[in-house]
């Protein structure tokens, strides 16, 4: 089945949601701490935004809006950030992942909580990212014979 | 029991080690084959000299002692050099250096290919057989034992035809069956005593072990080394490696392979179980059934065997059926005869198989049938087979009457009258199916003779030699080796008594 | 064989219901998972988590605390998971540029 | 008895699941309905998780000053839920490695159903 | 620093390089190889200055995070895990220097994702190995399935159908296990090893542990293929490439097998698996008729890839059968098969790999002397493999069959003991065949190769870089053989468990 490119209303309804869903998806992201929300939740958000895009304007035009060859190394650099922090608290003389003992602050439980926020933005850029990167992959295996 | 002495020593190591330094040295100077088998003889009497170096010490009942690595918990890669071990190594060192000499003329007469290989295996052989009459304790036995199989099994295949691959497969299920069946044993030993070491007088000496365990122990025992002692119903691989060139039969049957099986019986028959229980749970009585029964069959399936490699065969497996009768008797004589006739038989064995090696290199001849007539064209050889052949038959002076009178003497003093009568018996047989192959050699003018002349000295001279050695061993038992007294010595370290 | 697949199906079902009748209660709140302390009075983990997740981290969410900090390296292996799966597409699917180059040509 | 069943079938529930689940994975000669049947089983594990950490009469695990944390029945158990997350990506992952091995099996065989496929692969083997 | 936090560095060594491959090998693929060289090389480093560690100081105990367990996860570096930890890395680095020309070589395999798929999947291993909390444990265990998946796909036609039939089979596995930790959670309320192991004497009679047991074992018996969970081992690794399967065949299931003593042995106790539920006894029992099976499945194999993995159908049937002999010698024997038999299978499958990259096939009935005159090294190691594999001493072979034996006649299991001994006559069979057909000239030219096949036996031996390994491995077979007891008696002694 051949699908229809240029269907106006579904590419306005998109274009025009998908900037709330990412919004919304970072008050989860970063509100994780006060209600039930996190990178996870987050990162899947974002990736459906994008997702969204892809479905309904094409490859090509998503493209400008994320290339999907920066999808992994964006989903590396996110686990990176995760894997940083904890080998920041190792440098400073903590366990790994010891969070209290990197020195955001004078108190080893705000110390904590700026950890874990640095955390949840790794894992939200890493799930997007990667998400998206299986996405393009599924899709570009499947699209040409 | 007198005390056996022990002192550490490098030499049974450096026994071991000699021909397996020689291998890579073979194997580098391939391509100029005389350098490769200048190798091969100097390993042998180098090795030949050092297990000669032990004997005074053995005479002395001081026995050079070496542990190398320890292989499992409690358990050392050992060496030991006791009586026995050094009487065994002087047969195969001895006669590994008559060996290459003859097998040199052998693969040049045949133009053979693979020579490297065939040598540098052959060096194997002798280490790993060196290794299993020194080994000092069961797992280490059981180690060189496997490293034997092994290594026989591409002299066995050497020829690479359709037969020889067929022998060597057949070679292979039986012996590894064994080597399974021996570590089975081994295992169980070790579980039963935690200590694997021979003793003269058993390792199961002080320990009460329940009949029916001592049966299955050591049928698994006979089964282990009982196939390459070829006793009756496991002897069928034998006749079959025929196939293999003769000097490999020659080291199979009178040297490495077939003497190390009933190396490893007399070993496990004194030095495991010890002739105390043996003889309580009446554990000789099977040795004897079936040493009885191979003598005997074993010479009559010779008589119908027309190959005249073949036939030998047979007359191996009903020989060392004398060794292993003799060390079922369990008395004192028997033991020093069969331990003697380890040696002996070796010599009269190899002497007969070199004969047959020169007539096929020399004649193409396999066939008893074609054999008329040939004592005139090669009467040296002929003369060293008419030797042997009466030393088997155990007829004076030759060495054969003398282990034989002993085991006879054995039978005697345990007034076992049917061991007796069968020995009688073989020997008759023997006489039937050796003497007619003298009589057409000799007495018969054959055909298509004209012209032929005595094999290359490189086989000749050996052949001749172990004849000569065989009469000087029956005439004077301790001629210049001392055979006759490391066996005394071994039987007085397991019974305590000077026969 | 398929007669096999449906009573591997069926004893499957029974042992997991006959097991489950050894559960707690469900909703119980004092079964032995919530407790204080286990059975071994070591520390149990859960009530701790209650207690002590404000007090460590400053943050209201106890699953969050969990998720990243107690048991954050559970979550960093999950990260790895995901990451692992991106990679086998990759590796499986993506095609390499000069193809795609020479097909666009 | 009504208490009995209140406080199981929450778990029968996930059980019924699972089997449904497996019945698909191991019956089912469709690959994309033995992935389905994967993911119902996965699925059914992670109900079941979530099940065990509820208490009656008890609110979300999220710090609450009029409650405090004196009682902890008060809270339901946060730990199934967290370890569920992690179950939950795990899932996801694998679903995508299965639909990737999917995709790349029907370029190469161009087909999905397993006997097809069988006989295809045995045609390969044979040459 | 380093030694505070050495128990946990090997992981993190590999994860770090893992994740950080794909960002910088994205212009340069060939850093791809030598930033793996790095990293393996690093984690032999530090998994040998573990293991000397726990031998000096005993068990090391390192807390994620720095929370005190049960509340936090723990990894634990005790004789077992050290040891296994040193092996999986040491045959991983050999195999990976082999695999330096063989990936370019290998039909279109991405190297960077391959590479970075590689050292994920060794992440996950010493993740499993080191780990002391039952759901971190699963999440490694996904970490290396999902990345064996991936590197076993990439190769053969045949390769993606195999990997999905592994990812079924596995997945479900990896749930059942999830299912097992969920029950024990539900009783026991607590997921670290060690709380658990001081909690479950207290419900010994409560059917939730025993299914939860059943369960573990069942998904561990798949992820180490005993017997009737074997299904997807065979055409795993047949179709695999080779780096992959040489690297997959030695070490997954190995890490099956660990789980399974850790998990019977450490949590359980050796008492309540043996004695009261007869646990072992079924693992025994199942493992004897995998050996068999084995053995005869290799025998009608005419691939010897093939060959090889229905050997080791069977080798892990022996690992099996040490873990439910459930005495010392018996585990003593599986302990050291584990290392044995990834030496062993990592040489013969190298070997395999080298023909196919000389031949283009690895068909043992193409096979002629020919290439013994090509390859003699390769076809050497090749002989040294197989001949430990039949269990001829001195190689390693023969000392795991020797305590196993041990074990078998400590437990009276007769049996057991015929089963080990018929097993490596078969393995003789099959092994013999080859050589026969590798070192003989072939008696008749039936084979249409031999005709068209020019005799051009001048040395053509592969690159050292793939000569080099198979070579280490043939010589640790005959030293490692020779040695065995310092290795026994060092280390594999410490870690025999309590009630044993």
């Amino acid at each position: 089945m051949e699908r229809k490119k240029d269907n106006p209303i579904v590419s306005l309804v998109s274009r025009t949601v998908s900037p709330f869903i990412m919004l919304f998806a970072l008050y989860v992201i970063f509100h994780g701490h006060y209600s039930p929300g996190g990178g996870f939740q987050g990162g899947t958000m974002l990736a459906a935004a994008f997702i969204l895009i892809r479905l309904s304007l094409g490859m090509e035009i998503s493209q400008l809006q994320f290339k999907s060859r920066w999808a992994t190394p964006l989903g590396s650099a996110g686990v990176l950030i995760y894997f940083g922090t904890g080998l920041v608290a190792l440098l400073f003389g903590g366990n790994f992942l010891d969070y209290g003992f990197i020195p955001f602050s004078k108190v080893v439980a705000e110390n904590r909580s700026i950890g874990i926020l640095c955390i949840e933005i790794g894992v939200a850029i890493a799930v997007m990212a990667i998400i998206v990167s299986i996405y393009d992959d599924l899709l570009e295996g499947s699209s040409d014979d | 029991m007198n005390i056996q002495s022990v002192y550490t020593s490098f030499i049974p190591l450096y026994a071991v080690l000699v021909s397996l330094i020689a291998v890579p040295l073979i194997i580098l100077s391939s391509k100029k084959r005389n350098l490769r088998e200048f190798w091969t003889i100097a390993a042998s009497l180098i090795k030949f000299g050092l297990v000669v170096s032990l004997v005074p010490n053995a005479l002395l009942n001081k026995a050079a002692e070496l542990s190398i690595v320890e292989i499992s918990p409690g358990i050392e890669l050992a060496l030991k050099a006791d009586p026995f071990g050094v009487f065994f190594a002087l047969v195969a060192s001895g006669l590994w250096i008559f060996t290459s000499f003859y097998s040199i003329g052998y693969v040049r007469g045949l133009k053979d290919r693979k020579q490297t290989r065939y040598f540098s295996y052959f060096a194997i052989c002798l280490s790993s057989t060196i290794g299993v009459a020194f080994a000092a304790n069961l797992l280490t036995f059981v180690v060189f034992y496997e490293i034997l199989t092994i290594a026989t099994y591409p002299l066995v295949i050497h020829k690479e035809d359709e037969k020889s691959i067929k022998a060597g497969r057949k070679y292979l299920v039986y012996t590894l069956t064994a080597g399974s069946l021996l570590i089975a044993a081994t295992a169980v030993t070790y579980q039963i005593t935690n200590n694997l070491d021979f003793k003269a007088g058993g390792i199961f000496e002080n320990i009460v072990l329940s009949p029916n365990m001592a049966w299955v122990l050591f049928l698994l025992f006979l089964g282990g080394v009982g196939v390459k002692a070829s006793i009756m119903p496991l002897h069928s691989w034998l006749p079959t490696a025929m196939a293999a060139p003769t000097p490999v039969s020659a080291l199979l049957h009178a040297v490495a392979v077939v003497k190390s099986g009933v190396f490893g019986i007399v070993r496990v028959v004194l030095f495991v179980f010890g002739p105390k229980l043996m003889h309580e749970l009446g554990l000789n009585k099977i040795l004897i059934v079936f040493a009885g029964f191979t003598i005997i069959v074993a010479s009559l399936m010779a008589l119908k065997q027309d190959n005249l490699k073949r036939r030998l065969a047979y007359s191996t497996i009903s020989h060392l059926s004398y060794i292993v009768l003799g060390a079922g008797l369990l008395s004192s004589a028997a033991i020093l005869g069969a331990i003697m006739h380890i040696a002996f038989h070796a010599v009269m064995k190899i002497t007969l198989f070199f004969c047959a090696g020169a007539i096929y290199v020399n004649l193409h001849k396999e066939n008893i049938s074609e054999l008329n007539g040939i004592g005139k064209v090669m009467p040296w050889t002929m003369g060293a087979f008419a030797v042997g052949s009466i030393g088997l038959t155990g007829i004076p002076p030759v060495n054969g009457f003398v282990s034989k009178w002993y085991i006879g003497l054995g039978a005697l003093q345990t007034n076992n009258l049917i061991a007796l009568i069968i020995l009688i018996i073989s020997g008759l047989l023997n006489a039937a199916y050796f003497f007619p192959i003298l009589h057409r050699a000799f007495f018969r003018t054959g055909e298509g003779l004209e012209g032929k002349k005595e094999a290359s000295p490189f086989m000749v001279v050996p052949l001749v030699i172990t004849a000569i050695l065989a009469v000087l061993l029956g005439i004077y038992p301790d001629f210049l080796f001392h055979f006759y007294h490391l066996a005394a010595m071994v039987v007085t370290n397991v019974l305590g008594v000077i026969s | 064989m398929k007669v096999v697949n449906y009573l591997i199906m069926i004893v499957f079902c029974a042992l997991m219901i006959y097991a489950s009748l050894g559960l707690p209660n469900r909703g119980d709140a004092y079964a032995d998972l919530n407790k204080e302390k286990s059975l071994s009075q070591t520390p149990n983990a859960a009530s701790y988590y209650i207690r002590n997740a404000k007090k460590d981290a400053e943050t209201e969410n106890m699953v969050t605390v969990i998720l990243a900090d107690y048991r954050g390296y559970d979550t960093l292996g999950e990260e790895t998971v995901i990451f692992t799966a991106g990679l086998v597409c990759f590796l499986l699917l993506r095609k390499e540029k000069k193809k795609n180059g020479k097909k666009k040509r | 008895m009504i208490d009995f069943f209140l406080g199981y079938y929450g778990y029968w529930f996930a059980i019924l699941l699972m089997c449904l689940g497996l019945y698909g994975a191991i019956m089912k000669k469709n690959l994309i309905k033995k992935l389905i049947g994967i993911a119902i089983f996965q699925t059914s594990i992670i109900i079941f998780f979530v099940a065990s950490s509820s208490k009656w009469g008890a609110t979300v695990p999220i710090f609450d000053e009029k409650i405090g944390v004196a009682n902890t029945a008060k809270y339901i158990n946060p730990l199934p839920h967290t370890l569920m997350l992690t179950a939950i990506v795990v899932g996801v992952a694998t679903m995508g490695v299965a639909f990737a091995l999917v995709i790349s099996i029907f370029q190469k065989y161009k087909t999905l159903d397993e006997s097809v496929l069988l006989k295809r692969m045995k045609k390969d083997n044979d040459i | 620093m380093i030694s505070s936090n050495s128990a946990a560095l090997t992981p993190l060594i590999l994860l770090f390089m893992a994740i950080s491959i794909p960002l910088v090998a994205l212009k340069k693929k060939q850093i791809a190889f030598f930033m793996v060289m790095i990293a393996t090389s690093i984690s032999v480093i530090i998994s040998f200055y573990n293991i000397f560690r726990v031998l000096k100081v005993g068990t090391i105990h390192y807390h994620f995070g720095g929370w005190i367990p049960p509340i936090g996860i723990e990894y634990v570096l005790d004789p077992l895990s050290s040891f296994i930890c040193l092996v999986i890395n040491v045959i991983a680095l050999l195999v990976l220097i082999h695999s330096k020309k063989i990936v370019e070589m290998e039909s279109k395999i991405k190297s960077v994702p391959y590479y970075a798929l590689v050292l994920l999947m060794l992440c996950g291993f010493n993740g499993i190995i080191l780990t002391g909390d039952l759901f971190n444990l699963y999440v490694f265990l996904e970490i290396c399935s999902l990345s064996m998946y991936g590197l076993i796909s990439v190769g053969e036609k045949q390769a993606p159908v195999s990997a999905f039939r592994y990812l079924i089979i596995g997945a479900v596995g990896s749930s059942f296990y999830l299912l097992g930790v969920g029950f024990l959670y539900m009783t026991t309320g607590s997921l670290n090893m060690i709380d658990v192991r001081s909690i479950v004497p207290h419900l010994y009679n409560e059917p939730t542990i025993i299914v939860a047991i059943s369960l573990m074992v069942i998904g561990f018996g798949i992820k180490m293929a005993v017997f009737p969970f074997h299904g997807w081992l065979p055409d795993a690794y047949t179709y695999a490439p080779t780096t992959s399967s040489a690297l997959i065949a030695p070490t997954g299931t190995k890490i099956g097998a660990y789980a399974m003593i850790r998990i019977l042995f450490f949590v359980f106790g050796v008492n309540y698996i043996s004695k009261t539920l007869h646990i072992t006894d079924v693992l025994a029992w199942l493992s004897a008729i995998g050996i068999v099976y084995g053995s005869i499945m290799a025998i009608s194999q005419k691939e010897m890839k093939r060959m090889l993995a229905y050997s080791s159908v069977s080798q892990i049937g022996y690992i099996g059968l040490g873990i439910g002999l459930c005495n010392p010698m018996g585990l003593i024997g599986a302990v050291l098969h584990v290392m044995n038999h990834a030496i062993m299978k990592a040489c013969l499958f190298l070997v395999a790999g080298n023909y196919r990259v000389k031949l283009g096939h690895s068909n043992i009935f193409k096979l002629s002397d020919n290439i013994r005159k090509k390859m003699p090294w390769t076809t050497a190691a090749f002989t040294v493999g197989a001949l430990s594999m039949v269990g001829i001493p001195p190689t390693v072979g023969f000392f795991s069959k020797w305590y196993l034996v041990l074990g078998t006649i400590k437990n009276s299991s007769w049996v057991f003991l015929a089963v080990l001994l018929i097993s490596s006559l078969l393995n003789a069979i099959y092994f013999f065949r080859v050589l026969e057909k590798v070192y003989l000239k072939p008696i008749r030219s039936t084979n249409l190769e031999e005709l068209n096949i020019p005799e051009n036996n001048k040395r053509d031996e592969v690159s050292s870089s793939a000569l080099i390994p198979v070579l280490i491995l043939a010589i640790a077979i005959i030293v490692l053989g020779l040695l065995n007891t310092i290795i026994v008696k060092g280390i594999i002694d410490k870690m025999i468990p309590a009630g044993m």
